[in-house]
């Protein structure tokens, strides 16, 4: 276990209460309700911001928040562009708002040096399916705002759930840092147990699995060099199957969206060829 | 606590500099160069007044570039009523930021020879994040950033021609981005890396580039990087003739010239791509060597080839603009879904059986023969699957609109109009009134 | 004209052949055209330096001029045909009675507005006497509106400035032996002219 | 590898976005931002993962958020073929107004806290039709020889 981890203090819970506190009010608040007004919209931000600091402050009882810049802009950009998705009424302000969440989660994915998937994100997410939900969003909704979209359903309830249900699993991510390392972190992971294996495996057969011994050995800080090498490897090795059912389960949802989009719009095309 | 930047930082800050002002400076004149190509093109002499200001000293016209930008940002920056204000500003500056940021992975030159500066890796690349390593990835995911300040401007302008031209961009960008990425998977299975430094280097040490090797994925990738960069014959977003400016008509001043250098920059980042990817980077045969080693000489020379290589590929993509009509959207979509994306999986097929036989090959053939063999077979590839698209194309087709009723059906225009006179929700109060 | 017109010639499309389906041999064969177009020679000129080269200085319209006779004397007769003749109503004459034994009216003022003027020569066409025409000068501009109503003055100065360059047409045309459409030259008696 | 510190920090990015997304995705009526709002949860899952994965020098997470993009994707496509039938049937986004599939003996859900929908709904002017009908009738243009 990292040193810093082990000798954090246990999470404050009153500090802890308080921030699942605030985030609450402050979801509440900011969803949308008939009775909206501005101010009940500004003291929501003071608290989404309250319930920020606190979660903030809890995490670093944790272990240490602050200790990366970069780390806590992304992280910031995504979880405020993320509460800014779900409160926003305008829909297309609330895709806008999605996109801003995801340059953050891939900022973090980029952050934990995971280059592959970072970027991954962006291109799928941002690139292709967002675009269609802007599409369908711009062309059913010119103008205005619709009535279905200056109400939420039980507000009140859905803000407490999941601030509640946000607690808890801080809590649980507290328990297993601050306390003894436990039992998921005792067993030996992979890197653990080839870095502890001896390293005769080096420059025999298996290179690959001697490379994935690097990061281990050469410290924290090192960028993995050949980390899509090593994922695609990991990909097209141990998981090769997975891929062909995820293959195939891309070309069924093709082939069943086209289906189901097209079914009613044929007719008049076909007849028209047929005559010709 | 040291509050100097590091060497590394500085380096990554001059290296910035000198590329975006590059940048921007390309972008200027390659406005000039494109008015002159249309001239040339055209039988007509081009820009050649606006020399050094206050002097009668005109240099073949190269001050237009500084007129022309001091113009368009002295123009009135105008907003239009019933503009969505945050994303109507935010639109230019998210294609430009965008269109800049993807330079951040791509390679303007070799490597510059040792310095001995303390803290710089040495050689110095030609290139500001090197540590990045899906470089080509990185390029896709900007350009789909770039996507949205298209659609988000054409849809901010509250204007019909705006935001259809927005909608036909980002279909078709999306839509081109596939045979791209097909295209450029040749490259990467063949190089081994998503590096595009690594590409170069790999085409330098071999010295055949993949324009050679692949010549199929050179036409699907050229094709789809022209519809990326949305130049002619694949302009339309911007057709003039049918959507006035396309996603940009409401726009003036500065924000018109944010999205007209996004533009250029889009060519010029196709144009990069293009000469990293397919034609050798910064490698001529018997000229730049393939060492990493290299004096000052050396490594000037490799960034003139680049630049030379880059400049030709400009150049090529302003002469069709003058030489091809502009394609029809549904022309356009057959292009890139039943025409471009089968060629590219073809292309794709061969290099991946290639690669993976060439160990055979070359024990059964030895290295020259299968050499000739790993370039014969996609080059058999492109020969095949261009007949095959090409007789299979449609002879004709059935351009005919179809209709509900006859467009000229003026009895039927003067019912609906009167039924909607009579309508009492389209009166309005004084006409109740006077009834 | 609505498309079930019979008059209407419906065309089929062509069907594409082989090499046009195939692309690329048109696709090169497009860039040749641009190419070679572009080393062309070219058919502007830089023109302030290099003036353009006009064909034909007897069919070209530009600035009007008022033609002199032999003796110096302004040609026209103050027939009103010119101004009836144009359809941009920018030429005003004021007549008055001729001092000279051998017509009647002479004009006493003649003005053109230029700048109404849309350049298309029915007022030398309709001159019974040749007066009134039309130079190969391009070039017309001025600083006010004013300035660009020519008086008799103006015009006939355009005509002494511009006599030596471009004789008379008429007088061209008697002499290339092309009078064979328009009045007979040179007399002042013609009928209306210019039905060509 | 990561340290711990990195490893909690990522946890909790992704806890917050899991929860926020929930939140969304209970609350919501429309369509699409539920459809985001599920997007967000899958996001905080990923962050999570790919934690993990960075922990313990494992590429199993990383492989499993790869599928998870996968199936966003397929997600997408299907679900916005169904919003789209939704909004063409109905007009609207709204969840509500896709009752279609609820039990034949139950009653139709009506929303009570809807507000009333004031959008200004733009009146354009009805310009007369252009143009004048053409004279005569059309056996004549038989006999014209020119256009």
């Amino acid at each position: 276990m990292d040193p810093v981890a082990a000798t954090t203090l246990p999470i404050p819970g009153l500090l802890l209460a308080g921030s699942v506190a605030a985030l609450a009010a402050s979801l509440w608040l900011l969803l949308p309700k008939t009775s909206d007004t501005v101010n009940s919209r500004r003291l929501g931000f003071l608290f989404g911001a309250a319930a920020l600091i606190g979660f903030a402050a809890t995490g670093r009882s944790l272990g240490g928040v602050g200790a990366d810049a970069v780390f806590l802009t992304v992280a910031g950009i995504s979880v405020i562009s993320g509460l800014a998705t779900i409160v926003t009424r305008s829909p297309v302000y609330s895709a806008i708002w999605f996109a801003m969440a995801l340059a953050g989660v891939s900022g973090v994915l980029l952050v934990l040096g995971a280059q592959f998937l970072g970027v991954a994100t962006i291109v799928v997410y941002a690139g292709a399916i967002l675009v269609m939900f802007l599409f369908v969003l711009m062309l059913a909704q010119p103008s205005g705002m619709a009535p279905y979209d200056r109400v939420s359903n039980e507000p009140m309830l859905a803000a407490a759930a999941g601030a509640v249900l946000l607690g808890l699993l801080t809590l649980s991510i507290g328990r297993l840092s601050a306390a003894e390392p436990p039992a998921c972190c005792r067993l030996p992971s992979r890197a653990q147990a080839m870095a502890a294996a001896p390293t005769e495996g080096v420059g025999s057969e298996d290179d690959r699995s001697a490379t994935l011994l690097a990061p281990a050995t050469a410290g924290v800080e090192r960028v993995d060099a050949d980390e899509v090498a090593h994922l695609g490897a990991e990909l097209f090795g141990r998981h090769l199957f997975a891929v062909e059912v995820a293959g195939v389960l891309l070309l069924v949802a093709l082939v069943g969206s086209i289906a189901v989009v097209s079914r009613g719009e044929a007719t008049e095309t076909d007849h028209r060829r047929e005559s010709r | 606590m040291n509050l100097l930047p590091s060497a590394a930082t500085l380096a990554a800050l001059v290296k910035i500099g000198l590329l975006v002002g590059g940048l921007m400076t390309a972008a200027a004149y390659l406005v000039l160069l494109e008015r002159w190509i249309a001239a040339w093109v055209q039988d007509r002499r081009g820009p050649n007044r606006v020399g050094i200001p206050l002097t009668k000293i005109r240099l073949f016209g190269l001050g237009q570039p500084l007129a022309d930008g001091l113009k368009i940002i002295l123009k009135e920056d105008f907003t239009p009523s019933g503009v969505d204000r945050v994303l109507y500003n935010a639109a230019p500056l998210v294609i430009l930021a965008a269109s800049l940021a993807i330079f951040a992975a791509i390679p303007f030159g070799s490597v510059l020879p040792p310095l001995g500066i303390p803290g710089l890796p040495d050689p110095v690349p030609f290139l500001v994040a090197p540590g990045l390593d899906v470089g080509v990835l990185w390029v896709f995911a900007l350009s789909s950033i770039a996507v949205y300040g298209v659609l988000l401007g054409g849809w901010a302008s509250n204007n019909k021609y705006g935001f259809l031209g927005g909608l036909r961009s980002s279909a078709q960008l999306v839509a081109y981005e596939i045979p791209l990425g097909l295209g450029l998977l040749g490259v990467v299975l063949a190089a081994g890396s998503l590096r595009l430094d690594t590409i170069m280097n790999a085409q330098a040490e071999s010295g055949v580039w993949y324009a050679f090797a692949q010549p199929l994925g050179f036409i699907v990738f050229m094709v789809a990087s022209f519809a990326e960069a949305a130049r002619l014959p694949f302009d339309l977003p911007e057709a003039e003739q049918e959507l006035v400016g396309g996603y940009h008509t409401e726009y003036s001043g500065i924000k018109l010239l944010l999205f007209l250098v996004a533009e250029f920059l889009h060519m010029i980042t196709a144009a990069f791509l293009i000469v990293i990817l397919f034609l050798g980077g910064w490698h001529l045969w018997g000229v730049t060597g393939s060492s990493q080693e290299i004096g000052w000489i050396q490594a000037l020379l490799r960034f003139g080839i680049l630049s030379g290589k880059i400049l030709g590929v400009i150049v090529f993509f302003m002469l069709v603009r003058w030489s091809w009509p502009r394609f029809r959207f549904d022309q356009l979509m057959n292009l890139a879904w039943k025409v471009m994306l089968p060629l590219g999986l073809v292309n794709l097929v061969t290099v991946a059986t290639v690669e993976e036989f060439r160990p055979q090959l070359v024990a059964a053939l030895g290295p020259g023969f299968a050499a000739a063999v790993a370039i014969a077979l996609p080059w058999i590839a492109c020969l095949v699957g261009w007949l095959v698209a090409g007789v299979f194309t449609p002879s004709g087709t059935d351009n005919t609109p179809i209709l509900t009723h006859d467009p000229l059906d003026i009895e039927r225009e003067l019912a609906e109009h009167e039924r909607l006179e009579r309508s009492p929700r389209n009166l309005s109060p004084t006409l109740v009134g006077s009834r | 004209m609505k498309p079930t017109d019979p008059a209407i010639t419906w065309l089929e499309e062509k069907p594409l052949g082989l090499t046009e389906r195939l692309y690329l041999p048109l696709f090169f064969q497009g860039l040749s055209t641009t190419a070679r177009h572009m080393v062309s020679r070219k058919v502007t000129v830089n023109y302030p330096e290099v003036r353009p080269t006009i064909g034909n200085p007897l069919i070209y319209r530009g600035v009007h001029r008022l033609n002199r006779d032999d003796a110096g004397r302004v040609k026209c007769v103050a027939c009103f045909l010119c101004a009836t003749a144009c359809p941009a109503h920018c030429i005003d004459i004021v007549a008055t009675e001729s001092p000279w034994p051998d017509r009647e009216k002479y004009p006493e003022s003649f003005t053109i507005d230029e700048l109404r003027c849309i350049f298309c020569g029915m007022c030398e066409e309709a001159c019974p006497v040749d007066a009134i025409e039309l130079t190969s000068l391009l070039d017309l501009t001025g600083k006010s509106r004013e300035e660009m109503i020519f008086d008799k003055e103006k015009l006939l100065s355009v005509y002494d400035m511009t006599k030596d360059a471009e004789p008379m047409k008429s007088k061209t045309l008697a002499a290339g032996g092309m009078a064979t459409f328009g009045p007979a030259p040179g007399s002042p008696a013609a009928g209306a002219g210019g039905h060509h | 590898m990561i340290p711990a510190t990195l490893l909690t920090n990522a946890l909790l990015v992704g806890a917050v976005l899991f929860c926020l997304g929930l939140v969304g995705i209970l609350t919501r009526r429309n369509l699409i931002v539920m459809f985001l709002s599920a997007e967000l949860m899958l996001q905080g899952v990923s962050v999570t993962l790919v934690a993990w994965s960075r922990y313990h020098g494992d590429w199993g997470g990383q492989v499993l958020v790869v599928f998870v993009l996968t199936v966003a994707a397929c997600e997408a496509a299907v679900a916005l073929v169904f919003v789209l039938q939704a909004f063409a049937s109905t007009g609207r986004l709204d969840a509500s107004a896709w009752q279609a599939l609820r039990e034949e003996n139950l009653p139709r859900v009506i929303d009570h806290g809807l507000p009333a929908d004031d959008r200004v709904v733009p009146t354009w002017p009805h310009l007369s039709p252009a143009g004048v009908l053409p004279e005569g009738d059309d056996s004549r243009s038989l006999e014209r020889d020119h256009v």
